[in-house]
């Protein structure tokens, strides 16, 4: 799924990479990491998972690095973050983290913020013209995992019942498609077979609750039938959720699917409690780990702050993180509650989730 | 500045109903129209299911409608009500969740029993109506600079309280209780609420002297003042009270989803507004109905979900509700036009 | 009144008419001392005003700087357009689709700003024609134009960029980034030159005559022979027209077509006209001041960034704009009283 | 050249519901004062709009020296001779002296402002007007008769072949009108013609050379001045009954005092001091500006002051809504902006200032309130076909009627009369009046606010006279009254 810089855009590549060493050698001869500035966009903080995200960027950065990590809230407003990218060039920042929606528009700013000796990565959306590092969850692969369970369990309970999904969140949004919304449509038609399924495609819910909860009361309406839910953010699914109740489902027989599946996305701990909830229908969700994508990242960062990694190259550098797909059928509950504790940095034990 | 043509709220001088009944008859000949429609041009629109749907998806917005009408009948506009709904949520939340053991920041709160935390968030949101009432009826400020300002206020408060986020983590079972007791069908107690605050709304309005005070200000303030309405008080007291709608809808969207979001209410102001107008208010006082405004509720209920029937595209949304909106104040205007000539 | 003629009471009101003239300024005097002693690490060195970062800053907020000195105007006329915003938005859109689609940037421009009086027509004709209250008519049209905005955007993408097909030029950023005069850009330039051209309109012209005489008192207005509804008229369509031009502004300087990208525009120019002292039952306002205005919103909005959590900033504005209309009541108090 | 300057034949104006103006045909000749009467909503100022062009004629022809007229703004009529003073005041605050006096008629050069003559000799009418007034002035800091002033000077600038003045001295000082006068006679010397509107009877004498009467839109006569033999002819044209006999003032007193106003101060008023007994008509008059409606909304609550207001042995506490618990009610100077809900029914009017008289703990009883309304009706004779129609449709007298029966209501023993007569026509008045007799012998107290001295005298046991906000004489109606010196005293001489 990498998109691979293609031969054109090389020239472009090679030049920044040509001026990137220049503005180091303006810099200080050798570079420590102690009191190193890290600007670290976050596409929103209305997100548990970016917000575990950046809690845990700040801790580990300065405890291994003695860095200090600025959150830079893009609001999930394009605006905010171009203009929070074009700040960098006259910023006191050593290094920034880039999230942000529209790569296109703010690729020549990180051109300019390398320029004046910024060190740049991204995460999430990879900054093809730019080519430098990019660092993603392998969220494709957790989704069609989900897609294809989700679906065996539903033929398995309800052979009569021809599989109907629709997805919720953002049909125009290029990684949302290619990691979620499409591997998990995958995932099912790997189970069932292309032709035998509908599926009603990937509905805008403007990433709130309140719209999410609007489109699927409206989906119900004129297509009762729909029985696999993709709610594609943990935001996004207590009004997947709301709606469902509303309309006298979101339930299941202890564990069966009568009515729906559904799917979720960041694994909340308020999501983990329904999910091992067998009279929930809402039974999976891609867990993503914070913690260690943070780590991760504040490693990359760093390594392109000293040199040890390139700044730019061509194709740019793609690195992969784990996820973690939570499922009820497929995983013990106690499993989980490690994983989340050491993820999250939390303690939770499991009569916390069984109430 | 711009009048539009006025309606009155009683039997008018030859007897005929009053200009009030007319319309929302009118309304409701719409509402029947829309819905038959919708039914022919979508696939299984027509069903006993999808009218109750839209009684259980749209009740919010009837509780909004009550504080919003009756302020319109005043004279004044509420664009902060979607904020204090936000923040009403975020605040019942917070309040109710745990106080020392949280996963993180966001899942600590102040450990208070819900029933405080309720007490306490309508307070809050009281504190917002008072704003409100204190620039808007004191200092006379215009009501639309003043609720836009305060929306800002409230659903920063909301988004400072989630830190810009939600807060769902360490709630008790019982706060997601009374937003999801079911009655009947989809018909959850919510539903339920918004009907009983409707009825009293209703009575209030046409048989209570605070009803015929709302309409004597918004036909005109200063006569009102020398008649000796105190017009300050009243004006604040249903700034507060549309606050107290907004944080109870809050309150129960919040218990709905169990979870208290920062964003959550956006846009429900207009969406207010909307059903109001819809209803035969005129933002320039002295008319205006809740039952109009219920009937309103449900037309935008109507065309909002045949819209998603439709296209499957929520944009169209804005644009409908525009025309919907712009289509009902032309035609109230001129079908009371042509009655009162 | 006349009976107010002690010299104390003179003297005092003297003073407070010094004060309704000069405040603003000290505000944003104040303003820019706190934010250059916070240690920000958005500023160069933690210096506020370190001349690129300022530089920067003028950059990116011309829209807004555009936007709210020609809201005075509509404040001025006693009227209010909350589509500004939303216009915005879909003129920036459509300056998006038409560079994408080949058309040079001096053709698009025309074509949006023709777009942008369109849509400013559009408003003074449900105001003035068929008298919708102004809240509601531009209400009703924000949410229209919002809504054409998003639907201009074909399903599948969030806004208006490069496709596998099409590329957007190279020079689209050149209106809103390059900098061609001590690191400001054209568009601050342009918002400059239509700051000084409101100046003169205001001041100078009928025009300017005449939309104090609509704000302050339209019947007499009328009866002077006075086209209160051109006037007006005239006035959204300047609005709009200006909005189309930040519109412009706002594509080149995003370097997509972003169908939210003016969403809260109308507060931030009403908070700038507010804080500049204009008086929003009309008749009186300075587009100088709401100028200013706008350069503190601006200040505080990047200026806070680092020092504050974002999620703090809606607080902030809405506690402005209640700070900006506490400050006009207190310094109006003088012309009730009069 | 034709003698008439002005040939109005057949006009009429429908509004939706009312035909105001009513197949009206007269002529108005060269260079003379020509007076327009008539009760209100008789359809003067309508007629003045389709001249002006402030309002379109439904049909009808206007001949301006012979040829077909027709305007279709203020501007456009004046260009083509004629200019108007508006009965409102209509200048803008925000504007200077100098803004306002050009303001239609600027000069420009690609629309851009710049000075000339012009100014120069409209601010010259001006100073001959006023002198006291400064060209810079921002004219929101003038006092109201100031600012009808600069409508006048703008008027008699445009030195246009017609002038219409709609009330021009509904706002003017006894000086100011003289004044006025003086230049309305020096008009007509200059070969001007000035239509002149006005319910002041007796400036038409003084004015006038011709008078048109008006009724109910249609015509009723045109005749010269010097043909009319008397105010009481004019009326009766006006309204076809006779009216208005005069008072006898009550001979005895009660002691009981019912209110006493001790150092009332306030933005306006220097401490005013005076009492008033139970059952008494007491009359304040004073010119306009002297601080009667500023001590009338000060007794109510309406306006803070300081010094104190005592009733019945009972301080009273300044809001309006007190003032009616202690049994005040007020009958504002301004019917529609502050008495009338305009857009509710006669019946919901009646109530509204007693809404606790027909209810009980806060639930409306509609009978009861329908009982009131049809009392009030007759009681007053109301004429309306439903106490449910809106109060916007009645004329305004019956409006008036409608402000009193709330008042009434409102069941206080102290009524506040401003201005009761302001804009209603002579039959009207006389049934206000005799609607306050009544009361008085029903054993409610009156204060009445006039600035008509006809009327106090007509109407009132004790006046005060106020200037500048001060009593400055106290007078016991029917002995030593003297016009002359009650004018003396009022336009700031001091008291004999
Ligand atoms: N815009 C309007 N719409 C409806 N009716 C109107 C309108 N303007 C005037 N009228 C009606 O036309 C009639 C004539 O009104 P007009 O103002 O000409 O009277 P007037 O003689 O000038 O009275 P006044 O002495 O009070 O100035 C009245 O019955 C009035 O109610
Ligand atoms: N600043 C102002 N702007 C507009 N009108 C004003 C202002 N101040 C006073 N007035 C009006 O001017 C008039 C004169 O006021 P005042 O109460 O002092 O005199 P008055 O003796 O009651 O005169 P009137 O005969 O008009 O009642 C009143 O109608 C008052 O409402
Ligand atoms: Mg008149
Ligand atoms: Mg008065």
């Amino acid at each position: 799924t990498a998109p691979a810089a293609t031969t054109e855009e090389a020239p472009a590549a090679e030049a920044a990479a040509t001026d990137a060493p220049a503005a180091e050698a303006a810099a200080p001869a050798e570079k420590t990491t102690e009191g190193m500035k890290i600007a670290y966009f976050v596409s929103t903080m209305a997100n548990e998972f970016h917000q575990a995200r950046a809690a845990a960027a700040i801790q580990y950065a300065k405890d291994k690095y003695g860095a200090e990590v600025v959150i830079m809230d893009g609001k999930s407003d394009d605006n905010t973050m171009i203009n929070n990218v074009d700040m960098l060039a006259t910023s006191d920042f050593d290094a920034a983290v880039l999230h942000v929606w529209q790569p296109d528009a703010v690729a020549p700013l990180v051109m300019n913020a390398i320029d004046s000796g910024v060190a740049m990565m991204t995460f999430f959306s990879p900054l093809a013209d730019t080519g430098i590092p990019v660092f993603r969850s392998d969220e494709a692969g957790g989704s069609f995992a989900m897609g294809a369970s989700a679906a065996e369990q539903w033929v398995a309970a309800n052979p009569d019942k021809p599989i109907v999904t629709v997805q919720l969140g953002w049909p125009d949004h290029t990684e949302v498609k290619s990691g979620r919304t499409d591997p998990f449509v995958a995932g099912i038609e790997s189970v069932v077979g292309a032709g035998n399924y509908t599926n009603l495609g990937c509905i805008d819910s403007k990433g709130s609750a309140d719209a999410t909860k609007e489109a699927m009361a409206n989906i119900l309406i004129t297509n009762p039938d729909v029985n696999i839910i993709y709610s594609e953010a943990g935001d996004l699914t207590p009004g997947c959720m709301a709606a469902l109740v509303d309309a006298g489902r979101g339930t299941m027989d202890n564990g069966v699917p009568t009515t729906e599946i559904v799917v979720s996305v960041d694994c909340p701990v308020s999501e983990l409690k329904a999910i091992f909830d067998p009279s929930s229908s809402l039974k999976m969700s891609l867990g993503l780990p914070p913690i260690q994508t943070s780590e991760k990242i504040i490693d990359i960062i760093v390594g392109v702050y000293l040199g040890e990694i390139a700044q730019v190259s061509t194709p740019a550098e793609e690195l992969f993180g784990e996820v973690y797909p939570v499922d009820f059928y497929k995983l013990q509950l106690s499993e989980v509650i490690a994983w989340y504790n050491q993820q999250f940095g939390t303690s939770l034990v499991e009569a916390d989730i069984l109430g | 500045m711009n009048k539009p043509i006025k309606a009155l709220n009683a039997r008018s001088a030859t007897g005929k109903i009053s200009n009030e009944a007319f319309l929302n008859r009118v309304m409701f000949l719409v509402l029947i129209v829309l819905f038959a429609l919708a039914s022919i041009f979508i696939d299984k629109y027509f069903s006993t299911a999808t009218a109750l749907n839209l009684i259980a998806n749209n009740w919010y917005i009837v509780i909004l409608g009550i504080g919003v009408t009756f302020l319109l009948v005043s004279g004044h506009l509420d664009m902060s009500v979607g904020g204090i709904v936000g923040m009403a949520g975020v605040l019942s939340a917070y309040f109710t969740q745990p106080a020392n053991e949280g996963f993180s920041e966001l899942g600590q709160g102040l450990g208070l029993p819900y029933g405080v935390a309720i007490l306490l968030t309508l307070l809050v949101c009281l504190f917002i109506g008072m704003l409100n009432a204190l620039f808007i009826a004191k200092m006379r400020v215009a009501s639309i600079i003043v609720t836009l300002g305060t929306m800002s206020i409230a659903r920063g408060i909301g988004q400072v309280a989630a830190l810009g986020a939600q807060r769902s983590a360490g709630l008790p079972d019982l706060f997601g209780v009374i937003g999801n007791v079911p009655l009947f069908g989809p018909i959850k107690i919510a539903a339920a609420i918004a009907a009983i605050l409707v009825v009293i709304a209703l009575f209030i309005e046409k048989k209570t002297s605070f009803g015929r005070r709302t309409y004597l200000i918004g036909a005109n303030r200063e006569a009102a003042r020398l008649s000796g309405v105190k017009v300050e008080l009243h004006i604040g007291l249903l700034y507060m009270l549309s606050a107290l709608l907004a944080g109870i809808t809050g309150i129960l969207l919040a218990s709905e989803m169990k979870a208290g979001i920062s964003t959550r209410g956006a846009g429900f102001e207009f969406n207010a507004l909307v059903v109001t107008l819809l209803g035969g208010a005129s933002i320039d006082g002295g008319v205006g109905s809740v039952l109009g405004m219920v009937i309103g509720a449900l037309i935008l209920g109507v065309v909002s979900s045949a819209a998603y029937g439709l296209l499957l595209r929520p944009e169209w949304q804005f644009i409908l509700k525009a025309v919907v909106t712009f289509l009902a104040i032309i035609a109230q205007r001129y079908l009371l036009d042509r009655r009162n000539k | 009144m006349s009976s107010n003629c002690t010299p104390a009471s003179l003297r005092a009101q003297k003073a407070k008419r010094i004060v309704k003239e000069i405040y603003v300024y000290i505000i944003l005097l104040a303003v820019v001392t706190v934010l250059s002693l916070l240690k920000g690490d958005l500023f160069q060195r933690g210096n506020f005003l370190f001349p690129p970062n300022i530089a920067n800053l003028l950059r990116m907020s011309a829209p807004i700087l555009m936007i709210s000195s020609a809201f005075t105007l509509i404040f001025i006329t006693g009227n209010i357009d909350l589509s500004v915003g939303s216009t915005l938005s879909l003129t920036t859109v459509v300056h998006a689709i038409l560079v994408l689609n080949g058309f040079p940037f001096a053709l698009s421009l025309v074509i949006v700003v023709a777009l942008g009086v369109l849509l400013g027509s559009v408003n003074g004709f449900l105001v003035m024609k068929l008298r919708i209250t102004p809240v509601i008519a531009t209400l009703i049209t924000m949410n229209a134009y919002q809504g054409l905005a998003r639907y201009l955007v074909p399903p599948g993408i969030s806004s208006i960029t490069t496709t596998d097909t099409l590329k957007m030029p190279e020079w689209m950023g050149h209106f809103s980034k390059d900098q061609v005069f001590m690191g400001l850009s054209w568009a601050f330039i342009v918002a400059i030159v239509l700051l000084i051209a409101l100046v003169i309109l205001q001041k100078r012209t009928l025009f300017g005559k005449y939309l104090v005489a609509v704000g302050g008192n339209r019947t007499a207005a009328e009866l002077s022979g006075i086209n209160v509804v051109k006037v007006v008229w005239g006035v959204y369509i300047l609005l709009g027209a200006i909005s189309a031009l930040a519109g412009v502004a706002r594509a080149s300087y995003l370097l997509i077509g972003e169908p939210y990208t003016g969403v809260g525009a109308e507060t931030e120019a009403i908070i700038a006209c507010l804080l500049g002292g204009t008086v929003f039952t009309g008749g009186e306002g300075s587009v100088v001041k709401s100028f200013v205005g706008a350069i503190i919103i601006v200040c505080l909005t990047f200026g806070l960034k680092s020092v504050i959590p974002e999620y703090w900033q809606l607080l902030a504005k809405g506690a402005v704009l209640v700070f900006a209309v506490v400050l006009n009541h207190l310094l109006s108090k003088e012309a009730i009283a009069a | 050249m034709e003698t008439n300057v002005l040939q109005i034949k057949g006009l009429v104006k429908d509004f939706p519901g009312v035909r105001a103006v009513n197949d009206v045909c007269f002529d108005i000749k060269r260079n003379v004062v020509h007076c327009l009467v008539g009760e209100n909503g008789a359809g003067k100022s309508t007629l003045i709009k389709i001249l002006t062009g402030a309002c379109e004629r439904t049909c009808g022809s206007i001949l301006l020296n012979g040829e077909e007229y027709c305007a279709r703004s203020p501007k456009d009529a004046r260009d083509k001779g004629i200019s108007t003073l508006f009965q409102e005041l209509n200048v803008v605050d925000q504007l200077t002296v100098e803004e306002n006096l050009t303001l239609g008629i600027e000069d420009t050069t690609f629309g851009f402002l710049h000075k000339t003559d012009k100014i120069k000799k409209i601010i010259d009418v001006l100073k001959d007007l006023e002198p006291s007034i400064n060209p810079k002035e921002r004219v929101g800091r003038l006092s109201v008769a100031k600012k009808q002033i600069i409508e006048i000077a703008k008027a008699v600038a445009s030195e246009t072949e017609i002038i219409i003045m709609d009330e021009p001295t509904a706002a003017l000082s006894e000086s100011e009108i003289e004044r006025l006068f003086t230049i309305v006679k020096r008009l007509r010397e200059k070969g001007v013609t000035v239509i002149y509107i006005s319910h002041r009877l007796d400036e038409i004498f003084t004015l006038g050379d011709y008078v048109t009467v008006m009724r109910d839109g249609m015509h009723v006569a045109t005749k010269p001045i010097a043909e009319v033999k008397d105010r009481t002819e004019l009326v009766h044209l006006m309204i076809g009954r006779t009216v208005i006999e005069s008072y006898v003032p009550k001979e005895e007193q009660s002691d009981e005092v019912l209110l006493t106003c001790k150092d009332v101060c306030n933005h306006k008023l220097k401490n005013v001091s005076f009492n008033v007994k139970r059952g008494e008509i007491v009359g304040f008059y004073g010119l306009i500006g002297a601080g009667k409606t500023e001590l009338a909304r000060a007794i109510y609550g309406a306006d803070s002051y300081s010094g104190e207001i005592v009733l019945k042995g009972e301080k009273l506490k300044g809001t309006p809504e007190k003032a009616i618990k202690a049994g005040i009610a007020l009958v504002p100077e301004e019917r529609r902006t502050q008495g009338l809900f305009t857009l509710l029914t006669i019946k919901h009017n009646i109530s509204a200032m007693n809404l606790k008289k027909i209810s009980k703990l806060g639930l409306l009883n509609s009978s009861q309130e329908r009982a009131t309304a049809k009392n009030y009706i007759e009681q007053l004779n109301i004429k309306t076909d439903s106490m449910d129609k809106e109060t916007s449709k009645l004329s305004g007298g019956n409006q008036q009627k409608v402000v009193f029966s709330k008042c009434l209501f409102a069941n206080a023993d102290l009524l506040i009369l401003d201005e009761p007569t302001r804009g209603i026509d002579v039959g009207a008045k006389a049934e206000i009046y005799a609607i306050v007799r009544e009361l008085v012998a029903n054993g409610k107290t009156i204060m009445f606010f006039s600035s008509e001295l006809p009327e106090i005298l007509h109407s009132c046991d004790r006046i005060f006279l106020l200037y500048e906000g001060e009593i400055k004489a106290e007078l016991q109606n029917g002995k030593d009254i003297d016009s002359q010196d009650i004018i003396h005293i009022v336009t700031g001489g001091a008291a004999s």
